[in-house]
């Protein structure tokens, strides 16, 4: 297969897309167009057939595991099957090609149907006031915190701390510290769970917001999550819930019953959204009532009218502002209303409970070679930890990883979170069998009875073999022509 | 049970490996008293059929089968068929972000070959591997000139950026020390005596859009060299179809360029998923938000690309990093990449070079119905503002009655400058024909 | 110059390579009074977005958006996503007949898990990789069984034979002294009596359809049992949807079962490409036309897939060849068993239920309309044939007018027999609501 | 990459596609069904998951080499880029879905576009009546034979036999005597074309057809094409164009005027149906105008009425009738028209131009190592021998088109026609690059210089190597079922 850049099947003269003629009376450009606005000639983009184009990229293509064709534990990622009816849905003609300012009496049923979603995310969340707007969970993140700000100096208080765990996803210090916030990091615990005797150390009248993943980063369900909820609210704090991992708890708990003031979903991840080699996501918000009209909007809105649903774009009273141009990722929005719509609440809940079944599984199974530091069972996901492998063999959970994709398993998420020494962090998801499960489970098994350098240089079948990370912080190539220059 | 595998009989078979009972047993890691005590109150489920016959009524709802003359930001513009192809292999479909190299080096190297082609195509050293769209990419790029300028007192932003940009830009600083000050603009273009006039040496940068809002084409070399007499950076939110014929922001001095890539290949969907772009000078690199793709070598000397300068990221830096963003728009720098590669430079001259000439057309056409005048004097490329006598609202039910849909209208956004909210926009792509054009006079006439 | 590579610089280099000055040279091996002397008068070439247009107008004329209650061997059966997403794969579309064994192991696989997906479905031991559609696949039955029984002389078909079909077996033996011989049908079945009759020791077979094109039920068992008797062959026409619930044709005694598997996961596309199903009893497996792919092993003794028995086709045996067919039905057979694949047994079943649940539904309120009954008083599946008192076209145009399409009507068939010409077919599939069904009756009391 | 058959993958009680509840009044099913109608049970299908389902398949699909991701120069099969905007245009809303017995009045688009494509097909040939009827090329000989038979018939003639040369596609003969005629086959020329004084000897009042294909399968165009049609013609005779090759004349010379009475396309060869994996065709004959009322039908026939045109289904008034049930394979006559449309009469004179010069190029770069016995140019392919390197070293054809797919490309056809000695037929078609082509000489001269025991044990990195076909032959294995009880 060839891998030959881009830009070198490049030939002068080839075309791929042509255009039609003009058909209406051509004027010269420079007649049109201020002379020192337009280009000399036009930029220098490759030159190439529709079949190169194909070519090229088909090939590429094939060098990607993926969910479609192969087992994907990516730890924290939720890397769940995609349903292929969500393609064709999304398409459908009438929201795919729906420009985002048609007027409300032309998109009544794409108001309708995002309204119902946030209705939908309301309930799983038990936080009643949704706005679909932000772009990605991190963004999802940053507006909350936005808003709790906007909620604070309402009441006349500045509070300019955010407290997390030290198992918090990145996500949560980045958006904190762009919110202008102050960053407080509680230290590791022991069971890997939230201290809530140590919480109570940290949290002050300063304090506007605790940033929690529950189930946690080790796939641990923070059991003191109600007392933690009342020591911010004790102290007039908000606790936000990070959700990347509703995956575990759909239809089991929700953040509002347990506590939490706000929280992001990450409708890519737990709705299916796709994963699309790295987003796009989705990242709707839920809140509290007394929260809703600092919203970020617009929201949707439904009022009756001469007995007709009718639904609106509407600004919350003391909206934070936009977070983003137009509505929102509306295409991946989309695929989390087909998915829910799919599933009905037994179905959400069953997902969550194969989720959390599956990844038991392989914690058992893989318990012997692999353990796992902390907490007897886990939720959807765990994180094991390569080091006694380590001490005994000088075998490392990056071998392991590496070596599994000779096996045709995606690797885990390894390294992360830092709190467990050569973490191995693994999802299964629902959406896998006991027999897919059993063979990862013999993959490892066969793996860590190999030989300590065998390994160090794995992955053995791949198209390429560890690539030096060194060399590309140090001197990064970051596009073709400054390779061509080198 | 849609998508799941594992039937009661092997639920078992799990449970007694694990040890416990029932799936109940192992969720009693949530506190009792925390759990939900009845089925979350949802709609009942569907089966495909049914859900296909839901959302067709749904979608049938909406009305997207007038000729599109929509514009604001989000365009109608030609989408070749291989795009979608190629967009939906399952390969990159449901991969995800490429951690490890050698799983992905398709998702990597397509991704190095999209800042190859933003590099290209912008004329800049640059580009990272995208951003959640417009208006987003307008504020990542304010927050990088402060990093870079070390000034986080004020950032100057021309009135002819989208407002729906400028709003989300006030969202971002609300709590922070930064001041956004807007340029005014006058006759449609920003005014830059008044630009040189506010901007000063606390000022991080200076923000404009080419064309701008109103369609029309701003001075942006000038625009430029205000900025850079004051040590601030130039930042230019592009329109990149205009790229065809118009002059690269890296040719006419600008320091950092951002766009909303809608147009390269990414369909309407009613305003996202798009596309964030944002390239700049080399000097920046460390400085920048977003994923980075590098190209590098393997143990065997193999060329192969990796995720490079994560030290920036929040993965790493927490609350040091260069931005929050951990996602990326991977699937829309995919269409763009293909749409990029399809063009060529000839595709691009051609499309731009249509759309500047059929939006010509419109308005001389447009213009000669009594009562309607183009708002400015001001040369455009591919949008213009009409102002309507009596105003617009009876303009465009009539034009929406005839089969066609303009706008939006000006006054939809609070942003706008107050003297022109009686406009209305009027984009016209390559897809737009002149038989469409000659019926909307026609029906307005 | 759409799809083209080599540039004239390049053209230039070739020829120099090849050693002659120009491609007319090249074109010289056609002698020059053969060559056409002015260009070909086709229409103007059009770009991808012109063609979209001019297509999207053409596809306008055609009216599609009636609730569909058409049937006559075609039919508007739910198609899940996956089928697109997967039989759209490059891989699969644009590969060609597994010649090479290495480089087609996808392709091979794929068509031996069809062949054992449809004797799962229809309890014989053989299936070929398929056939061009329903109709040619009788023929080809008829001829496999004049082969078997070496009685070339004469073939039963029945009247309730769809009448397409009856018309290309007639066509296919026009020049052959094989005797079509059509037995009639009474009250909608096959006379079995006349069958009895008709059916001699120079029979090669005697072909029927299950359910029939009137949509009613034949007694299959007994119709075997003539052929068998007479030592001609059993040949099944079958719904593939109705083996959901019904018996499957190995069961009932059939030597050989055809369809047109339209059914399972294929569009309608005005007709075609469908795909033509055979599967009969081992013993006739060098006897059968069409493309086999057989299990095998590597020279490492590793399991895989090949074209089976190759010397009964054309490509080796020419003249003697059991057909002289070359191109199968690849990607249709593959939408079939991912079809297959994605409903099981159990989809199977219930898709056949609400079939006949909902046509029973709709002929019991259907005829409860004054003048309307149902033809034949013999149980049908999903499909069944109105009379209309004063004939049927002011009715279907009354159902048009409301939004409903039935039929065809019996009388655009010359095939069909007399007595029925002023039949309507009406098919029910599981695609079709109550609500439909109601409005259908409401719109035509 | 899992390759277990996909019965192995069922488990009792997995689902994946699943049916709406029944929303009308139930009966029971015996009370609708006579009782022996009934199954028992359902068919023993697999039971799989939707996600099962995807995963096997897509892997499977990765088995396979194509047009979109290698070169693959299959001779006689002109395996060119096949379009993707097909793809999207065919699926269009009122024709994909339109069904077989929608009402004229509710087709007149399909109509419209369906005889402008007997248009073009009847100009490109030179032949005017057109039926696009059959379902494939061979379907298309066997209408055409009918036809001729019908024809002959018509004026009180019994013609018995039908003629064609070595060279010819196994079609020929298997159409012809499927249609009843004997067959009468001419021995192979010196140089590889027919021989008119042959030919000749050959036929008689009582030869109904002659059949060639032109370029024939050497490559070659049939020079005495025109004499070869007098003779037919003087005798009373029919000459039949298999039109397997028509993508070396388009827009150059036509069937029609060199002399053919009837012809059928490929539709899926030269106008880029696509292959998929072995179909589906589409088999348009084109006659000449006295033959019209017999063509197969219906036809789709043009009428202006109150100044407007009306399209209709016309079954010509001598038909020989039905070749199929319904109109014919539409949505690949789509793809003809669309592509027809695109190229226009310039764009398809340029795909035969560069079929040619591609293909000579590549016989020119070859000659040394694979030289070509017949012929000193060729049209679109040509076809090579490698006779000299296995009397020389023991390299076969098979070995070296093994040994190509290592390289990435696949094989060219190889012992057809059977008239050349280990012979190799190259058709790289016009949609390939002049790079592409060096790269596949520079494969083969690699090849060459290569030990032939190890390219006897090629390919060296499919999935597979060489399969047993002999003991496939022996004891075919066809189904799954007969597998396990082996």
């Amino acid at each position: 297969i060839s891998t030959r850049p881009l830009f070198e099947l490049s030939f002068p003269g080839r075309r791929a897309a042509m255009l039609p003629d003009c058909d209406v009376p051509e004027q010269e450009l420079s007649s049109l167009l201020p002379e020192k606005s337009l280009a000399e000639k036009t930029a220098p983009l490759p030159e190439l057939a529709e079949g190169d184009v194909v070519r090229h990229f088909m090939n590429l293509s094939t060098m990607n595991m993926c969910v479609d064709t192969h087992f994907y534990p990516l730890g924290s990622c939720t890397m769940k099957y995609n349903p292929k009816r969500h393609e064709r849905l999304s398409r459908t003609h009438g929201l795919g090609d729906l420009h985002p300012y048609a007027r409300p009496e032309d998109s009544q049923g794409m108001l309708h149907l995002l309204y119902e979603l946030q209705e939908m995310l309301g309930e799983i969340a038990g936080l009643p006031a949704v706005s679909l707007q932000p772009a990605a969970g991190a963004q999802g993140e940053l507006a909350a915190l936005h808003l709790a700000s906007a909620y604070f100096k309402s009441k006349g208080e500045n509070r300019t701390k955010v407290v997390f765990p030290s198992s918090a996803h990145g996500t949560n210090p980045a958006s904190a510290a762009l919110a202008g916030f102050d960053c407080v990091q509680l230290e590791p615990s022991e069971n890997g769970l939230v201290d809530p005797d140590d919480l109570l150390k940290h949290v002050d009248e300063q304090t506007a917001v605790f940033m929690i993943t529950n189930p946690n980063t080790l796939g641990l369900f923070e059991k003191d999550i109600a007392k933690i909820s009342s020591i911010l609210h004790d102290v007039g704090g908000l606790v936000y819930i990070d959700g990347a991992n509703m995956n575990a708890i759909l239809g089991i708990t929700r953040p509002g019953d347990f506590g939490g003031d706000m929280m992001h979903y990450n409708v890519h991840k737990t709705f299916t959204g796709p994963h699309g080699a790295g987003g796009p996501g989705a990242g709707p918000i839920a809140v509290r009532d007394f929260l809703a009209d600092f919203l970020p909007g617009p929201v949707v809105t439904k009022s009756e009218e001469d007995g007709a649903d009718i639904y609106r774009l509407t600004t919350p009273s003391r909206s934070i502002g936009r977070m983003r141009s137009f509505f929102g990722n509306v295409g991946i929005l989309l695929r989390g209303y087909f998915y829910l719509r799919t599933l009905g609440a037994q179905g959400l809940r069953d997902v969550s409970e194969h989720a959390v079944l599956n990844a038991n599984y392989l914690k058992a199974r893989l318990s012997d070679v692999l353990p796992v530091p902390r907490g007897e069972f886990c939720m959807h996901e765990f994180v094991a930890s390569a080091r006694q492998l380590k001490d005994a063999h000088g075998i490392t959970a990056m071998d392991i990883a590496k070596r599994l994709l000779d096996f045709g398993f995606h690797a885990p998420t390894v390294y992360f979170p830092l709190v467990v020494a050569e973490a191995m962090m693994i999802e299964p998801t629902e959406t896998e069998s006991k027999e897919t499960l059993d063979a990862f489970v013999e993959a490892i098994q066969t793996i860590v009875k190999e030989d300590a350098s065998f390994l160090h240089e794995a992955p053995h079948s791949t198209i390429i073999r560890r690539p030096d990370e060194v060399s590309a912080a140090r001197n990064p190539l970051l596009n073709w022509q400054a390779c061509v220059k080198d | 049970m849609a998508y799941l595998y594992n039937t009661p009989e092997q639920q078992q078979q799990m449970l007694d490996v694990i040890g416990v009972e029932s799936i109940d047993q192992l969720l009693t890691q949530v506190p009792k008293e925390l759990q939900l005590d009845r089925p979350l109150d949802l709609p009942a489920p569907m089966t495909e059929l049914a859900l296909e016959q839901h959302v067709g009524k749904l979608a049938a709802k909406n009305n997207v089968d007038r000729v599109c003359f929509l514009g604001g930001g989000a365009y109608d513009h030609y989408i070749p068929s291989v795009i979608d192809e190629l967009a939906s292999r399952g390969e990159y479909y449901t991969a995800y972000t490429p951690y490890q190299a050698e799983a992905s080096q398709g998702t990597l190297q397509a991704f190095f070959e999209y800042q190859s082609l933003i590099c290209a195509l912008t004329g800049f050293d640059v580009s990272n591997a995208s951003l959640y769209e417009g208006g987003t990419a307008v504020s990542e790029a304010a927050f990088m000139a402060m990093r870079v300028t070390r000034r986080h007192g004020k950032v100057l932003i021309s009135e002819g950026v989208h407002p729906e940009y400028r709003h989300v830009l006030e969202t971002y600083v609300r709590n922070l020390e930064t001041e956004v000050v807007t340029i005014p603009t006058v006759n449609g273009t920003t005014d830059l005596a008044k630009a040189k006039e506010l901007i000063d040496d606390q000022t991080a940068c200076l923000i404009f859009q080419q064309p701008n809002f109103f369609g029309c084409v701003e001075d942006g070399e000038e625009l430029c060299k205000i900025a850079k007499e004051h040590g601030a950076l130039s930042v230019v939110s592009f329109d990149p179809i205009s790229l065809g014929v118009m002059k690269r922001p890296a040719d006419y001095g600008a320091d950092v360029a951002v766009a909303e890539g809608q147009s390269l290949g990414v369909p309407l969907q009613y305003g996202g998923p798009y596309l964030g772009i944002l390239a700049c000078r080399n000097d920046y690199v460390r400085k920048m938000p977003g994923r980075l793709i590098s190209m590098t070598t393997d143990r065997n000397g193999k060329q192969c690309y990796v995720l490079g300068l994560q030290t920036r990221e929040q993965h790493i830096r927490r609350d040091k990093a260069t931005s929050n963003i951990c996602t990326n728009q991977g699937l829309l720098a995919l269409r763009a990449t293909f749409y990029l590669s399809l063009m060529g430079p000839e595709g691009m001259r051609e499309a731009a070079e249509l759309c500047c000439q059929k939006a010509h057309y419109a308005a001389d056409q447009l213009t000669k119905i009594d009562g309607v005048d183009l708002m400015f004097e001001t040369p455009f490329f591919k949008e213009f503002t009409l102002r309507v006598e009596g105003g617009a609202e009876k303009f465009l039910k009539r034009a929406a009655a005839a089969g066609f849909d303009l706008g939006p209208e000006l006054s939809q956004f609070p942003q706008a400058p107050t003297s022109v909210q009686d406009g209305v926009l009027v984009a016209v792509t390559e897809s737009r024909t002149k038989e469409e054009i000659d019926a909307l006079v026609a029906a307005l006439a």
